[in-house]
Order: C-alpha cells, then structure tokens, then sequence
C-alpha cells in the first residue's frame, strides 16, 4: 500500500506541475483533471470510499468539464497569451 | 501598489506558509488520530440512526445541518452565476449540432446514467456514495444531450422545478421532526434493519431531495456556462 | 434545554426556505418574490428580538437533530447573536435590493446572505461556521457583481478568489484543530483547549483562522478587495457588506478568542494585526481621492477597531467591540448612500451643500459621530474602547495613542470634504438627491439621533450582552452540561 | 504496532502531508506568480485539492477498516470518518465556488477583452475620474489595453 500511495502522489504533483508550466489551457485542464483522479486514488487506499467516489464524479468529472467548457467558451484554447512573466 | 511588490510580498507569504506548515506537519503525529467525537459516533452511529455507512450517518445525521449548509452553497453559486451570466453575449461555441455518435451515445446514455445516479443516490446509507455522487452521475445524464444538440437547450424551468422543490423537501423533512417537539432534522420513520435498502428512517429521503437538487444544480450551473448568450 | 430552543433554527431555516422557493413563486410575478422576501426578512428582525427577550443571560442551545454536543451540531443563541440576526435582517431590509440590479436573483442572494449570516452567529460548531461563512462569501461574489457595471466582474472575481483562498485556510486552521483536539464542538475544544492547543499548532491554527475570517471582516493584508468591490457594486450591496457582513466574521472571531484562543501570544498576533490594518486604513482614506473610496478605506480603519477592542481582556473589550460595530453599522452604511450620488473626485464635491442641504446636513452629523464628537453614540463606542485600553495598560496603551492618532487622521479628511461640500461650485455641480435617494440614510440618521437621546438603556443593555457573551464558562456548561 | 508497521505509517505520513503541502504550494504559486485568470482558477483547484488530501490524511489509522459496517460487525477498528464527511461538503462546496469562478471569468473576459491579471488590477485601480463614468467607454480604447486585446487574439 506504501508504494502505492507514493506513486500516486508523485503521479498528482507532476500533473499539478503540468497544470502551472503547460501552455495549453485545455492540457491544463486536463491535468488538473489527472490530479483529482490521482487524489481519489490515495483517498481510496486511505479507506476513504466515499470521498473517493466524490473526487472522481464531483472533482475530476464535472470541474473538469466545467473549466473545459470555460477554456472554450472564453476562446483560451487557441491561444496561450497573456500568460507568463514579462 | 500593483505588480510586481505585490507579486513579491505573495511569494513571500507563499514561502513562510509552506515553512510553517512543514513544521507543523512534522510535529503532527501521523496515523493516530485523536477520535475524541469520531470514535464515538463509530460505535453510536449504527444504533442511533440505522445507517451501515456511517460517513453517510453522519453528513445526514450528526452533521446533517453542514449537509443543508452545502446543497445551499451550491444553490447560492448557480443562482449567482445565473445572475452575472444573464446578458453575457455570445461565446466562442461552434453552433453546431454536435454529430451523429454523440448523439446517439447521448440517448443510449441518458437511462443508463439516471439509473446508476438513482442507484448510488438510494444506496447512500449502505455503500459508498450517496446524494452527492448520484446528483453528480444525474446531472452529467441531462447534461450530455445539451452537449449532443446545443439548439435545445436545457429546460430551465423543469430544472428550476426540480431544484426548488427538492431544496424545500430538505427543509419540511427537517422541519417535520420539530412539530413534533424535536430538533431540526432529527430523523424519523423506523430504522429497519442495518444493511437493509429499507433502513436508516428518514435518511434516504433526505439524500433522495438532496441528489435531486444537487443534479439539477449542477446541470443547470453546466448548461449556463456552455449557453449561447440568452436570458436564463 | 429551555422550552422553545428548537425554535433557535427558524432564523436560519426560514429565509433559506424562502430563498429555494423564491424562483418559482417569481413564476407569479417578480412583485411577489419581492414581497415574500421582505415579509421575511421582517420575520428575522421579529426572531432575533424574540431571541434576545427570551434569553436573558441563560443562552438557548439546541442540538440539532436531537444529536447531543460533542456528536452533533449545536446552536447557541445568547444576547449576541440575536442582536446580530436582528441587525442583519435590519440592514437586508433597508438595503433590499432594487430590482433593476439581478432582480429576483438578487432577492434570493440577499435572502441566502440573510440565512448564511444568522447560521454564522449562532452556530456553536466550528465547521458549520465555516459552511455558513461560505454561503455568505458566495452570495456575496455574486452581489458584488450584480450592478452589471464593467468593474463589477473583475472586483468579484478577485475578491472570490482572494476569499476561496482564505476559505482555504480556514479549512486548513480547522483541520489542525480537529487533529490536537479531535472535536469540532467549540464548547468542547474550548474545554481542551488549554491542553490541546495551547501550543503552536494552537497558534498557527488561530493564524490561518485569522487570516481566513480576516478576508470577511476586512483586516490587513487580506482585505485588498475591499476598495475595488465597494467601488463596483450597487450602492445597497455595498452598504450591507460594509455595514453588517464584516460584522458577522468579527463575531466569529470574537467567539474564538472567548472560547479557545486566550495565549496571550494570540491576543498579541490580533492586537497587530489590529493596528497595522487602522494605521493602513485611515492613511489610504486620507489618500482616497473619491468619496467611495475613502468610506471603503475608513471601513477597514473601523474594522481594525474592533478587532482591537477584541483584544482587551474580558467583558470591557467586548463590550467596546460591540459598541463600535453597531455605530459603523449605522453610521457607515449611511455614508455609502450619500457616496452613490456623489462619485468621482473630491474636487467635484465643491457647492454640494448648496445643492443637497439634507444630504450635506446629514455628512456633517455622520462624521461627527464617526469622528467621536460627544453626546453622539461614536463618541461612547470610541469611550469605551479608549477607557477599557487604559484600564488595560501596558501594550494597550500603546494601542489607545494608535486610535487617537487615527481619529486625528480621520478627522482631517472628513473635515476636508466637510470644507469641500460648503465650498461654492466651480464648474459642474455636484449631483442632486431625491428623496427616495436619500431615504436609507436619512433613516439611518434618525437612528443614530434616537440611539443619542437612550444611551444610558443601550449601554446597559450591551453590557449585558457582552458580559454573555464573555463568559467562557457558561457556554461550556450549557452545551456540555454532562462533561464539565 | 510492529516496528515495521511504524516505519511504513511513518513514510506514509511523510508522503501524504508532503503530497498535501506540496500541492497548495504549487497552487498558490500558480495563483500569484502567474498572470492568467483561468491560471488562477486551475491554482485554486489545486490548493482545494491539497486541503482535502490534508483533513483525510488527518483521520487515518493504519490498519483500520473503512467507516462502513459489512454483516453487522461493528467492533473492527475504523479510520476516523468524521474528516471524511468534512472532506465531502468541502470538496461540493470547492466545485461551487469554482463554476461562479468561472463564470465571472467568462464576463471579465467578455467585457475586458484579457484575462491578464495585471491589466485587470490596472483596470480597478483606476482613479475615479476615468472609470466611473467609463462604465463602456474610455477605458477600452486606451492604446495599452487595446494592443492586449491585438496579443491575444493572434
């Protein structure tokens, strides 16, 4: 179980690292997506079932369809500007 | 004021949480948790409410009222992006219909998902899951054919029906308990047997208004960001 | 348990009631929602005075869901917090909104605010509080953004995610109390307390609670929001945020220090942030270069008072923090009203008198009091507040030569827009108010005249209501009467 | 506890409050250190995210059984399930607060024309005698915001 849950959270911190330095915002999404799906893992090896199962359809599922829908709506997933230091 | 000072002053602020909380965990003992109130309701929670699961036992019992508290924030964030949305122009949506697999995936969906959302839903005190997680599965089943042919939008006053009446349905079971002499949201009807889909009195009702409303919420909350201009 | 205790929930449940049926009854017209919600926002002005005849200085306390304290949550009504649920439903009801801003979406976040407000002062369970916190704070992203003006969406934006950053804290603050002290009961953490977290987890807990609650109730630094947010939204939103919400989070860190948090290192970390956030406050206001502005700032310099007047020890500091936060609830909401009419430059501001008599006759009175100018009621809160400072000695007397030096500040530009107002009109003329306009604070002002002629039964009667809410003791034992 | 088992538990917690400390401090990174809205928001998510590991992480016993009773045995030790059902409101409440998040950022991008977080705060900052009467007007055209506007739309 030990190594599980370090692979899982290794497997979360580099798609949280992605979130911050993609320059997609769709692949952003995405990986914020892998995150929450990496957390219902941990949450599930750490007997949490329930928190499990609502990470993975509340979390992972509908805010990423929801920041996904935003992403397009707002026309970011073409461009990558704005971003960044100057 | 703006900048980079403040860009400056939030790393800063940034570093001194993460030392502090770093010292904090270390001296935080791990895997012994204190249990003062949760054993307690570990051992109470089964006779007490007749629920299997007690994660469930409590959001609906013990701390039924946080329960409330959030379906309310949930209302509260569709009501208020209603309100700021109401007048937005145009996105940058293709209008199109969204073709003919998702289409047909869409309506081969629909009833599986409203099946497994009711399932998980009514199955709430005995297995993991509940009213959260089946409101979330309910509200992907009406969101997805809104995907499938954005031309019908989703019916706003069904949804506003819906979640109106499953809102006030939370609040009369509630209030119930008080006309006869008890406090809020003490449960009520039998408690059946532990681990029968018949158990735990009132607790399945209440899960059952709340995953409706957490469904139609969330399909609403969906359906307005995706909506192409229009007054909802 | 007093007989009637389970009716300790119907402030909270009522409105929220409303709030869900709002949409559908707007099905038969937006007058009807409109009306429903006033009817019952009077209804918690008619609880929470019930509330407060009926407690005494034995508090209400029931257990909902018949769960017993520590298992379950509980509410806990003494004289505080029925005087906060009644000024709540006060200001909600003056400041209804209009119905050209959001309408009856506006109605039912208003009536959300009310009902997340009442939960929020009487709730004896540090979760819960944190959940009514966020009803608040979301229905207050959404109002903050309902004039539809184009600053409205980028200041709510900001303030939400200054305020999801903070809610974030907060839940982490919960989360180190719940691991020292395994209860989230305050009754019963307060009763751990001095063993459990008198510590440093204790003290990074009432850091991160501090810094989380402080987004809400305007301290230093997390109250950036402030100027921008009140600036951009409709003038009655802003006068209820500024007016009775900021209230509602300084009553939620008032019972944390009460009831949990006494290490003196605490008292120091507030007392700090307490008078960096007055020094800041009063210096931006002096700076503000439009009247909004300058009320914002003023706002947060107030803000800090009372966070201050937490810090003195026992019921004094209570009683000087109830004290200044009523006269801002009254004096400052009425300041905002005048501000709507009155926008851009100070400059602007010259022949006001001549064209607004009322308006201007109004600002003149206001300021006095705010400035603290006897016999009218700012005069005693800042009284109280100095003389309990005092009596206090040490570090407070510091703090007291801090409020001083801030009224001095304070004074100096209100005066100036005071001299800015009588001056005659150098180009165009500043804006004229109808009596419709004017009428909040025309109200408001009434009030605070009629509160000058009964200070002496209002005095009395808070003091009452601090020495309740002081008295750590007494709450332990009415919601854990089997575990003292 | 074998010693075994305390050296296990041991790592565990080092892995889950790190993982947890880690992941709100990329998050905050994300919020402050970078100048994009949508950014901002997927920074929240994050911290929201780390929280939650927290508080679950708080409640656990090694060796203890999930809080569901199966076949009516009660007397098997559980992970403590009451961080759980905070977790649970918490994690309905983050989705909340995100979706009004973005929709505000849908009308800041609409009515601004960037989600530039600088351009934002410049917009909010300024002095009265522009904005307040610019509620569509002057502040849209200054060439600044307009060469913005050019950047991201290429």
């Amino acid at each position: 179980m030990l190594w599980l849950v370090i692979l899982a959270v290794v497997v979360m911190i580099a798609a949280a690292l992605l979130t911050v330095f993609l320059r997609s915002y769709l692949a952003a999404v995405a990986a914020v997506s892998v995150v929450s799906l990496a957390l219902a893992v941990i949450f599930a090896l750490l007997r949490a079932p329930d928190v499990a199962l609502a990470e993975a359809a509340v979390a992972a599922g509908l805010s990423g369809v929801l920041l996904a829908l935003t992403v397009r709506r707002t026309g970011l997933w073409r461009s990558d500007a704005g971003d960044g230091k100057k | 004021m703006h900048g980079y000072g403040r860009t400056t002053a939030s790393l800063l602020f940034l570093a001194g949480l993460v030392v502090m909380l770093y010292a904090l965990f270390q001296a935080l003992p791990f895997g012994a948790a204190p249990m003062q109130v949760g054993q307690e309701i570990v051992s109470r929670a089964p006779g007490e409410t007749g629920a299997a699961n007690i994660v469930t036992a409590i959001l609906l019992g013990y701390r039924g009222f946080d329960t409330l508290g959030e379906v309310t924030i949930l209302f509260v964030a569709a009501t208020a992006a209603g309100l700021i949305l109401s007048g937005a122009g145009a996105g940058d949506l293709p209008k199109a219909p969204g073709g003919f697999i998702l289409k047909a995936a869409a309506d081969l969906l629909f009833p599986f998902l409203v099946v497994l959302g009711a399932y998980i839903i009514l199955h709430g005190h005995l297995t993991p899951g509940g009213g959260f997680q089946g409101g979330a599965i309910m509200a992907a089943a009406f969101f997805i054919p809104l995907l499938a042919s954005p031309t019908s939008p989703l019916n706003h006053s069904t949804a506003a029906l819906v979640e109106g009446f499953a809102g006030t349905a939370f609040i009369v079971i509630g209030l119930a308990s008080l006309m006869w002499g008890e406090a809020f949201l003490t449960p009520f009807l039998g408690k059946g047997t532990l681990g029968d889909l018949f158990s735990a009195g009132s607790l399945p009702l209440l899960y059952l208004a709340i995953g409706l409303k957490v469904g139609s919420e969330l399909a609403g909350l969906m359906a307005r960001i995706v909506e192409v201009g229009g007054k909802s | 348990m007093t007989s009637g205790a389970n009716t300790l929930v119907l402030p909270i449940v009522l409105p929220l009631l409303g709030a869900f049926l709002l949409p559908l009854v707007a099905r038969f017209g937006d007058g009807l929602a409109r009306a429903l919600g006033i009817v019952l926002v009077v209804v918690n002005i008619f609880l929470g005075w019930t509330l407060w005849s009926a407690v005494g200085t034995e508090a209400a306390v029931t257990a909902l869901g018949g769960f017993e304290a520590p298992l379950g949550i509980v509410l806990y009504g003494d004289r505080l917090a029925a005087l906060f649920v009644a000024v709540l439903a006060v200001g909600a009801l003056i400041f209804w909104p209009r119905a050209e801003h959001g309408g009856v979406k506006a109605y039912t976040l208003t009536l959300l605010l009310v009902a997340g407000g009442s939960g929020l002062v009487l709730s004896g369970d540090l979760f819960n509080i944190f959940v009514f916190y966020e009803i608040v704070a979301v229905a207050s992203y959404g109002l903050a953004a309902s004039s539809g003006d184009k600053a409205g969406f980028g200041a709510a934006l900001r303030y939400l995610v200054l305020g999801a950053l903070g809610s974030s804290l907060v839940l982490i603050g919960i989360g180190l109390v719940y691991a020292a002290a395994g209860t989230l009961n305050l009754a019963d953490i307060a009763r751990l307390a001095p063993e459990k977290l008198s510590g440093t987890t204790g003290l990074a807990a009432f850091l991160l609670l501090v810094l989380g609650f402080g987004v809400k109730a305007e301290l230093f630094p997390v109250n950036t929001w402030v100027p921008e947010v009140y600036a951009a939204a409709p003038m009655r939103v802003t006068a209820i945020l500024a007016g009775v919400v900021s209230k509602l989070a300084m009553v939620v860190i008032l019972r944390l220090l009460v009831l949990v948090f006494h290490d003196p290192a605490a008292i120091s970390l507030l007392m700090a942030v307490a008078i960096v956030t007055i020094v800041a406050g009063e210096f931006a206001a002096y700076r503000a270069s439009d009247l909004n502005r300058t009320f914002a700032y003023s706002s947060i310099a107030q803000l800090g008072l009372v966070a201050l007047a937490l810090t003195i020890p026992a019921t004094a500091g209570i009683l000087a923090a109830i004290a200044v936060a009523l006269h801002h609830a009254v004096v400052k909401p009425a300041f905002f009203v005048i501000a709507a009419k009155w926008r851009g430059p100070l400059a602007g501001l010259a022949g006001g008198a001549r064209v607004a008599p009322a308006a201007a006759g109004l600002f003149v009175l206001l300021a006095l009091s705010i400035i603290g100018i006897p016999p009218l009621p700012g005069f005693w809160a800042k009284l109280v507040l100095l003389g309990g400072a005092f009596d206090a000695g040490g570090a407070y007397a510091f703090a007291a030569a801090v409020v001083l030096a801030a009224t001095v500040v304070e004074a100096a530009y209100l005066f100036r827009v005071v001299a800015r107002i009588w001056q005659p009109a150098a180009g165009a003329k500043p804006a004229h108010f109808a009596f419709s306009d004017l009428s909040p604070a025309l109200l408001l002002g009434v009030i605070l005249i009629v509160a000058t002629l009964f200070v002496a039964p209002i005095g009395t009667a808070l003091s009452g209501a601090a020495a309740s809410a002081a008295d750590a003791g007494s709450y332990v034992a009415r919601v854990l009467p089997g575990r003292m | 506890m074998s010693p075994d088992a305390l050296l296990v538990a041991e790592y565990l917690g080092r892995a889950l409050y790190g993982g947890a400390i880690l992941l709100i401090a990329i998050g905050i990174y994300a919020m402050v250190a970078r100048y994009n809205l949508m950014r901002v928001l997927l920074g929240l998510a994050l911290v929201e995210s780390g929280v939650n590991l927290f508080l679950v992480a708080i409640g656990f016993r090694p060796e203890a059984a999930a809080p569901i009773i199966v076949g009516g045995v009660t007397d098997v030790p559980m992970v403590d399930p009451l961080p759980q059902a905070l977790v649970l409101t918490a994690i309905v409440i983050g989705v909340g607060v995100l979706a009004l998040a973005a929709a505000l950022l849908i009308r800041v991008k609409e009515t601004y024309g960037t989600l530039d977080t600088r351009e934002v705060a410049k917009f909010l900052a300024a002095e009265p005698a522009d904005a307040a009467p610019a509620a569509g007007t002057a502040v849209a055209g200054t060439p600044a915001r307009e060469t913005v506007n050019a950047g991201s739309a290429s």
